[in-house]
C-alpha cells in the first residue's frame, strides 16, 4: 500500500485499463495536450498517443454520443466530462441513448462506455457550474452510478465501470482530487464492484449514510459525536446505483437510526431514495425518522458564506444527527 | 464480401417493391390495431435507401432515425423480422421491445432505428471513429431527415466527423417536410446542402426518386472514402406519399403537388428503365411484385403467430448481465440484530 | 359548469392568457399551422395571428432558451415540447438557465415562462419516447412543476403557471387529452393556485398519493377496494413542486397509511420524495411503512403487455395497498 | 437616448484603460483569495467590447460569455460595483450571487455573464425576438468565444435567428484558443466567419485590436439592422493576454506569438492613432491611466469593505415572490386528527 491522491488514482485507473485493453480509449475537452482541465489524465497522451487520447470540440452531446456510437460497434469509450454540470447539455445522449439501447434492440446492442468528471458543487463556482447529477442520472434505468470518496474507491470503481458492460457514470468529487489516501501498489488489480456500500467507522447509535463529498465530512461529525458519547456508524455509499441495500439495512438494522448527507439538492434527491428503502423495508427497525442533510433548495449563490450555507454542512449534520437520537 | 456495386439491378428493384408493400400491408395492420406506437411510413422514399445500400458494402454501417423500415429490409433484415417487430413479438428484429420507431439488426450492420430527431448523427460519427480507430476501410452511412439539420446534435457530429475526418456519408433524406413543416419554414437556407460548407465538408444533391443516380453517386462518394476517409454530405431529394405517421392526414400540402411526386415514382422509373432497356418484361415485373406482396402477406402471418415475450424478461433488458445489485438483507442477517420486543418486518418485498 | 375535455380546456387556458396579455406568446414544433401535435393548440393561430402563435423547427434547446432569452426581457413565452421526452434535448436551458437567473443576478432577472407539453409514458412509444421528467425537473431549485389530472385542473394550473413569475412546467398526460371533466364556464377564471393538493376522493383507511395519470387509476382501484371494505382516501397532488404537505399530511394523519402511486421511474423519484416528508414530519402517525407504486426500473419496451407490466397498474396498487393495510 | 456612434475617442480611450486596470487589480486580488470561483480576464480584447459600445445605443441589449468584467465596465456598470461582485459582497452588481462568471447589470442593459459555453446565444434569439415582437429598433449584440461555435445551442439559435430575421449581432471574439484548444483543433474550418454561411447570414471578419475598424464595422451593420431587422455575424480577431483562467499557465502557447500581440496592444494602439492625429497629449494619456488605476484600487477599497447578505437571504432568490409552498401543517391541525394515544411527532423541522 502506498498513499497517492484522489487524482493520481484515477489516473492510474485510466492508464491500468488504456493498458490493458486496446478497446478503451479516453476522449474530452482538454484530457490530450492539457493533461485535463483537472489534471487527471496526466501523461496519459504520451504513454497512448493522440489515437487513444482524444481532445474534443466544446461538443458536449456530440461526443458523448459519438462514444455511444463507438461503444455500439464495440469500443470501451471513457469520456470525460469537464464538469458534470456540462454534461446536462448532453443529457439526452446519457439518459436515452445509452442505457436504452440494450432494451430497444432486443439485447442486440449493450454500450459499454463509462461517462466520468467532478460532479457536484465545487468552491464559489455559481449556480451553473455546481450541478451534483448523482439522482438525476440515477433516475434513469439502464444507467450505473458511482460516486468514490477516496482514492481507493476511485481507483477501484472507475477500473470497474470501464470493465462493466453497461453505460457507467463515474462520479468524482472535485474538491478530494488532492485528498490521500491509502491504496494497493500499481500491479495488485483494484477491482471495487458497483453496488457494495462500505462502512467507513463502525458505531452503533446512529447510521450516517453518505458518499461522495460528504464523506469526509461524515467522519468528522463523526468524530464530533464521540465526545458527546454519540456512536455513528458511517456508511459510504459509494454506488448509488445499483444501491447496497444489505449493508445499509444491516446497519440500520443496529442503530435504529438513520441519517442521509447527501450532496446533491434534496428534492427528489438520493436522500429521498435512501429513506424510502430504509422505511419501506426495515420499518419496525426504525426508533425515530430518518433525516436527510442536503442542499438547501435554491440556486447555489457564489459568495463563500452563503454556498457554506447552502450545502450540507457539519452544523446541519451534528444537529440532525441530535435530532434523530433526541439528544 | 459481396461487393455491393455490383448488385443486380432487378433485384434492387424487387427490394424496393418489398419494401412498398410491407409497408402497405403495415399500413392496414396497423388500422387494424395490431401495431401500436407511433408508424411512420417510408413509401415513395425508397430508392434512397435501396440505392445506398446497392453502393456499400454490405458490413459498412448503416444508422437511420425513425422512419426505419425501410432501411432494415434494403439491408436484409427478413421482413418477417420487421413485421414480427411492429407486432411487438418475441421473434420480431428486437424481439418487440423496441417497435417501429427502434428497429436494429446487428447480423446485417444496422444500427438503428434512432427516434429522437438528430441524436443519432452523434453515434454515426462513433461507429465511423471506431472504423478508423480500428484502421478498417468501413464506411458509415447516416440517414436523417430533413428536420434534422436543426439540431444541435447534427451540428456537433458534424463538425467532429470533419475535425477528425471520420469516414461517413451523411445522407440528408429532403422529403421537404418535417411533419408539417416545409422545409423553408424550418431552415434559413435555400438548399440544405449548403449547411455542408459550414463544416468544409463536400455536399451534393441527388434525385432521390432516381435509383440509379443514387447508387452512382454515392458509388463514387463511397470509394472515394475508401482510400482516404473523410464525410460527405448528400442532399437527396425525395417525397413520402403518406402522412408524417399514421396519424397524420398531411392536410398541409396540396393533392396536386403529391400527384407530382408519384408520376416520379422510384419505382416505376426503375422499371421503365429497365424495360426499356430489355432487362425487365411487363410479366417479369408483375412476378416481382406478386412476390413482394405475398412476402409481405406472409409477414403479417408471421408476426400474427408468434409469440410475445414473457413480461418478466424486461428485467434482463436493463443491464447487461444484471445490475449486480447485492440485493437486500436476508430476513435471518437482520433477525439476528434485531433488538428484542421490535415486531418484524411488516412490508417486505 | 361544462363538461369539456382535458385538451380543450389547455386550449382554452392558451386563449384566455394570449389575450388577456399580449406579453404571452405561444412557441414550439407544429402549434401554429398544424394546431399542436396533440391538437392542444387548435384555432390559436387563426385566433391571435403568427406572431404571438410561432411555429419552430426541430430545435428544443434553441427555442427553450430563446423563451428565456425573451422572459428576460419582459415577455411570458409558453413553450411547447411536443412531448417532454424532446426536453430531455434542452435540459440544460430548462434547468440552468430558466431557474438560476434570478439568484445569479441577484434578483435582477426572473423568468417568467411556462414550459408545457405531454409527459410520461403514453402508449407503446417504446424507451426513447416514455420519458416522465417530473422528478428531474423538480430536483432543479427555481422550478415549479404540476401535473393536472382532470381538464378544470388542466385549465387552471396552466393559467396560473403562465401569470408566475418563475418557471414553471406543466407537466400534462397525453392518455388523458381525451378525458372529459366539469369546468366552469369560460367567462369564470379558472385559477388553481401551485402547491395546492385535491383531495379527489375521501377515505379513511389508506391514503392513495398520485398525480396525473395515475389519478384515474387510482379512483378506480379505491372503488374496487371499497368493494373489499378498505376506505381509500386520493391525494392528487397536482402540484409536484411546490409540493402540499399540509394536505398530504392531514390525510395521512388521519389514514395512517400511505401509498403512493407515481407515473415515473421509482429511483429518486416523486414517490421517493413524498415518502421522505411524510415519515419525516409524522413518523408516529404511521401504523405501518409507505409504499411505492411506480414503473419497474428498467426502459420501456414496445410490447404491449410488457409496457403494461412496467407501467404503474391496478394489480400493482390493489398489492400495495393490501400490503399496508395488512388485509 | 445618446446616439453611442458619436462617443468620444478619448473617453473610449479611458474605458479600455479602466478595463485593463480593473482587471489586474482583479488579478492581484484574486491571488491574494479576496476572489473565489474561477476568473477569466478580458486584457487584450478590450478594444472588441468598447468598440461595440461606441457604435451601439445605451439600450441596445448586450450579452456575454462569463469573461465579462470588461461588457459590465464597457456598459457602465460601476467598477464598484463589479469589484464587490468579485468579493462576494452585497454592493456587487448582482448582489455577490453570481460571481465572476454571471455578471448582470439590468439597469445598463446588460444580459449577463453566461458560464455555460454556447447556451446564452439562444437567450439572445429570445431577447431580440422580443424587440421585434414589440417592434422597438433595438439591437441585441451577442459575443461569444471561438469554443463556442461548436455547440449544439449557437447552432440552433443561429437558425432561428436567421430564420425569423432577429436583429442580432453575432460577435464571435476570435482569441485563438478555446481554453488549451486552438481553432483549428476545435473546428474544421479555415476560418471561422465560414460557419456564418451555413445559416445564410452575412459575415465579417474585423481585427480586434483596432478600435475603430471594430466600432466602424458594427456602426456600419447596427445601422443596417435598424432600417430592416436581419441577423450579422462578426468573427473579431482578437487575443487574451493572460491564461484561460487564473490557474491556467498558457503553456499551449509560445512566449513569440503572446509579444507579437502585445506589440498590437489595443489600447497602445489608439493612442498613437490619438496622437498622431493631435487629439491627445502624453500628459493626458498618463492622466487618464492614473485615473483608472486610482478607480480600480478604489474598488477594492470599496468591495472589500462592503457588507455581504445574511445568509437567510438565499431562500429569497429561488423564487421571484416565494413558491406559494403551503407548508407545513400547523401542529393543532394534526392534533386534532390524531388517534388517541399516539406520541406527538419527534422530528418536525
Ligand atoms: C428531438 C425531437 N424533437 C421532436 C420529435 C418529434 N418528431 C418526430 S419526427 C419529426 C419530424 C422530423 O422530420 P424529418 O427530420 O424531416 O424526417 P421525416 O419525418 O421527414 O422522415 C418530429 C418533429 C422528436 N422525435 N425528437
Ligand atoms: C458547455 C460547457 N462546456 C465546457 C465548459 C468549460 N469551459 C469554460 S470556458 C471554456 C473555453 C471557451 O473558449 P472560448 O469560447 O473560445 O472563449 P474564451 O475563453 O476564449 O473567451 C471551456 C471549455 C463550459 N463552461 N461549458
Ligand atoms: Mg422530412
Ligand atoms: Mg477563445
Amino acid at each position: 500500500m502506498r498513499e497517492i491522491t484522489y487524482r493520481q488514482a484515477l489516473n492510474e485507473a485510466l492508464a491500468e485499463e488504456l493498458e490493458r485493453d486496446p478497446n478503451v480509449f479516453l476522449m474530452g475537452e482538454e484530457v490530450a495536450e492539457y493533461h485535463g482541465a483537472y489534471k487527471v489524465s496526466q501523461g496519459l497522451l504520451e504513454r497512448f498517443g493522440p489515437k487513444r487520447v482524444v481532445d474534443t470540440p466544446i461538443s458536449e452531446n456530440g461526443f458523448a454520443g459519438l462514444g455511444v456510437g463507438a461503444a455500439m460497434v464495440g469500443l470501451r469509450p471513457i469520456i470525460e466530462f469537464m464538469t458534470l454540470s456540462f454534461s446536462l447539455v448532453a443529457f439526452d445522449q446519457v439518459v436515452n441513448n445509452a442505457p436504452n439501447m440494450f432494451m430497444m434492440s432486443g439485447g442486440q446492442f449493450n454500450i459499454p462506455i463509462t461517462f466520468r468528471g467532478p460532479n457536484g458543487p465545487a468552491h464559489q463556482l455559481g449556480a451553473t457550474h455546481s450541478h451534483a447529477t448523482e439522482s438525476l442520472y440515477a433516475n434513469a434505468p439502464g444507467l450505473k452510478v458511482c460516486t468514490p470518496a477516496t482514492p481507493r474507491d476511485a481507483k477501484g470503481l472507475l477500473k470497474t465501470a470501464v470493465r462493466d458492460d453497461n453505460p457507467v457514470l463515474v462520479l468524482e468529487a472535485e474538491l478530494l482530487y488532492s485528498s490521500k489516501g491509502m491504496v494497493e501498489p500499481p500491479d495488485a488489480e483494484v477491482l471495487i464492484p458497483l453496488g457494495q456500500a462500505d462502512v467507513k467507522r463502525e458505531g452503533s447509535d446512529v447510521s450516517i449514510i453518505c458518499y461522495a463529498q460528504t464523506v469526509p465530512l461524515a467522519i468528522a461529525v463523526a468524530a464530533q459525536l464521540e465526545e458527546e458519547d454519540i456512536s455513528a456508524e458511517i456508511v459510504d455509499l459509494r454506488s448509488i446505483k445499483p444501491l447496497d441495500e444489505a449493508t445499509i439495512f444491516n446497519s440500520v438494522s443496529k442503530t435504529h437510526r438513520a441519517v442521509i448527507v447527501e450532496q446533491d439538492r434534496p428534492f427528489c434527491g438520493v436522500g429521498a431514495e435512501v429513506c424510502y428503502r430504509i422505511q419501506k423495508n426495515i420499518f419496525d427497525q426504525l426508533d425515530a425518522p430518518i433525516m436527510r442533510v442536503s442542499q438547501e433548495d435554491v440556486p447555489m449563490p457564489y459568495n463563500e458564506r452563503l454556498e457554506k450555507f447552502v450545502l450540507p454542512n457539519a452544523d446541519k449534520l451534528m444537529a440532525a444527527v441530535k435530532k434523530v437520537c433526541y439528544a | 464480401m459481396q461487393r455491393a456495386e455490383q448488385r443486380d439491378e432487378v433485384e434492387m428493384l424487387a427490394l424496393m417493391l418489398l419494401i412498398r408493400r410491407f409497408e402497405e400491408r403495415a399500413s392496414q395492420q396497423y388500422q387494424a390495431q395490431k401495431i401500436g406506437g407511433f408508424c411512420h411510413l417510408y413509401i415513395g422514399q425508397e430508392a434512397v435507401v435501396v440505392g445506398a445500400v446497392a453502393a456499400v458494402r454490405d458490413d459498412d454501417y448503416i444508422i437511420t432515425a425513425y422512419r426505419d423500415h425501410g432501411h432494415a429490409l434494403a439491408r436484409g433484415t427478413s421482413p418477417n423480422a420487421c413485421m414480427a417487430e411492429l407486432f411487438g413479438k418475441a421473434t420480431g428484429c428486437c424481439q418487440g421491445l423496441g417497435g417501429s420507431m427502434h428497429f436494429f439488426d446487428k447480423k446485417n450492420h444496422m444500427y438503428g432505428g434512432h427516434a429522437i430527431v438528430g441524436a443519432h448523427v452523434p453515434l454515426a460519427a462513433g461507429m465511423a471513429f471506431a472504423s478508423k480507430y480500428r484502421e478498417e476501410d468501413r464506411v458509415t452511412i447516416c440517414f436523417f431527415g430533413d428536420g434534422a439539420i436543426n439540431q444541435g446534435s447534427f451540428h456537433e457530429a458534424l463538425n467532429l466527423i470533419a475535425l477528425y475526418k471520420l469516414p461517413v456519408v451523411l445522407i440528408c433524406e429532403n422529403n421537404l417536410f418535417a411533419m408539417g413543416t416545409s422545409v423553408k419554414r424550418s431552415t434559413s437556407l435555400k438548399q440544405i446542402v449548403d449547411r455542408a460548407e459550414g463544416y468544409d465538408i463536400p455536399g451534393d444533391i441527388v434525385d432521390g426518386m432516381n435509383f440509379r443516380e443514387v447508387r452512382d453517386k454515392l458509388s463514387e462518394i463511397v470509394t472515394s472514402i475508401r482510400k482516404d476517409p473523410h464525410p460527405a454530405f448528400v442532399e437527396i431529394r425525395t417525397y413520402r406519399y403518406r402522412g408524417h405517421s399514421m396519424s397524420d392526414p398531411a392536410s398541409y400540402r396540396t393533392k396536386d403537388e403529391l400527384e407530382k411526386y408519384r408520376l416520379d415514382d422510384p419505382i416505376i422509373r426503375l422499371r421503365a428503365q429497365l424495360t426499356r432497356e430489355g432487362k425487365l418484361t411487363n410479366e417479369q415485373f408483375d412476378a416481382l411484385d406478386k412476390k413482394a406482396k405475398e412476402t409481405a402477406l406472409a409477414a403479417v402471418k408471421f408476426a400474427e403467430s408468434s409469440p410475445e415475450l414473457p413480461v418478466e424478461k424486461v428485467y434482463d433488458y436493463a443491464y447487461l448481465n444484471g445490475p449486480m445489485e447485492p440485493g437486500r438483507p436476508r430476513p435471518a442477517d437482520l433477525e439476528q440484530k434485531r433488538r428484542e420486543g421490535a415486531p418484524a418486518p411488516k412490508a417486505q418485498s
